[in-house]
């Protein structure tokens, strides 16, 4: 099983990429699916800008969905992250993760999230009313790979 | 070498990239960012707060004690806030 | 927010589920979704039947998902599972969890799941070339309850 | 009361409900159990083993201790197999 990796502007259908998934495996008994968005909040975000590194984007999130495969039976990965300007309800991320068990795919998909968010090289810049301003990175993240250490 | 900067990093320098060449005295990664400190008060600002600055060498993850080389790759940048 | 629970013969279209669970919602970040599917393993399955308590199921499946709002702050929540015959790589059962944040809608997603397996009165009836047999229960399943034990 | 069958429980017993009155000596569900598997052989080996019988009054999960009254519906099924 090879895991799929997509940078792309363009939006993505999740339930494509899960048909495109499933096409010649037999033993999928579960598919995890995360889908992150952007947030509307109160401070009247009118859209979001995502920079990324293009020459060590998509190295990055492979070795993730590898390590990903290593740990856990995978009988498919898929991994899409977005560049460039969104806009509030817009997606961001597509992470699925197929499996004939359900905890290896819960699991695998929540993993890949994780290191997703303290790894792969996209930075977030909001624009409000107010400016423009670049997203901190978030404690909490950093505190959510702990629990994969070995 | 060829040395990138990303969000925030970028814009304080101003720049997304520069080419240049490696000093003799430079072996680490820590020992580059000396040097590019040195360019002007945006490239000092930017580079200042290690505690801050994330660093891939060669499009790879890296520590400040990495070694570098005049065919190098290296980015500068913030922590990350994909996902 | 209302959990929205259905019992039904038809399938379902993940992304329309998922869109419909965004409908005036502002404060989503993270979207997980479980889709079960019927698995065509090497003894040759050609159907599955999926039998129910009709008057339970979806009273059970709503005490679920009341139960994994009451643990963790969910924006939306989708149950679907389908009962009657069903074929290899068919769609069997589909949760939805919508949150501002992604361990949320994860924990709340694999918890619905490990609830559903052991309470929702659903018996699968598999069939083969050679006749067909009621699905064993899985002990794993009562295991993976444990660990939500408050 | 209302007997319910389901699944594997069903088949065996060839039926899918039936009514019967409470005699007065059934307190529980256990006593039901007791009750019913004097109907036939297929009642008494289709609810022998009450580590495989699942329960439900009216709708809701109960163990063999539970109450029963002439107006409740009870099912008895397998461990679940569904999602």
């Amino acid at each position: 099983m090879q895991p799929q990796i997509s940078v792309q502007l363009d939006d993505f259908d999740i339930g494509n990429e899960i048909n495109q998934l499933k096409v010649d495996k037999h033993d999928i008994g579960a598919v995890v699916s995360f889908v992150g968005t952007v947030r509307d909040l109160a401070d009247g975000l009118t859209s979001m800008t995502l920079e990324h590194y293009p020459a060590m984007t998509e190295a990055e999130l492979a070795r993730i969905a590898k390590e990903a495969k290593e740990r856990w039976p995978l009988e498919g990965c898929r991994i899409i992250h977005r560049f460039g300007e969104l806009f509030p309800g817009d997606n961001i991320v597509l992470v699925i993760t197929a499996s004939a068990h359900r905890q290896a795919a819960f699991d695998a998909a929540n993993f890949i999230m994780d290191f997703l968010k303290t790894n792969a090289p996209f930075w977030k810049k909001e624009t409000t009313s107010r400016g423009a301003k670049w997203v901190d990175a978030n404690d909490a993240d950093d505190k959510a790979l702990e629990r994969w250490q070995k | 070498m060829q040395i990138l900067y990303f969000a925030s990093i970028r814009e304080q320098i101003g720049k997304s990239e520069e080419t240049i060449s490696k000093p003799d005295d430079v072996e680490t990664v820590a020992d580059l960012v000396a040097h590019l400190r040195s360019f002007s008060e945006d490239h000092h600002n930017a580079l200042e707060s290690m505690m801050f600055v994330r660093i891939a060498v060669n499009q790879v993850h890296a520590q400040a004690d990495h070694p570098v080389s005049d065919t190098d790759e290296i980015a500068f940048f913030p922590p990350v806030t994909g996902g």
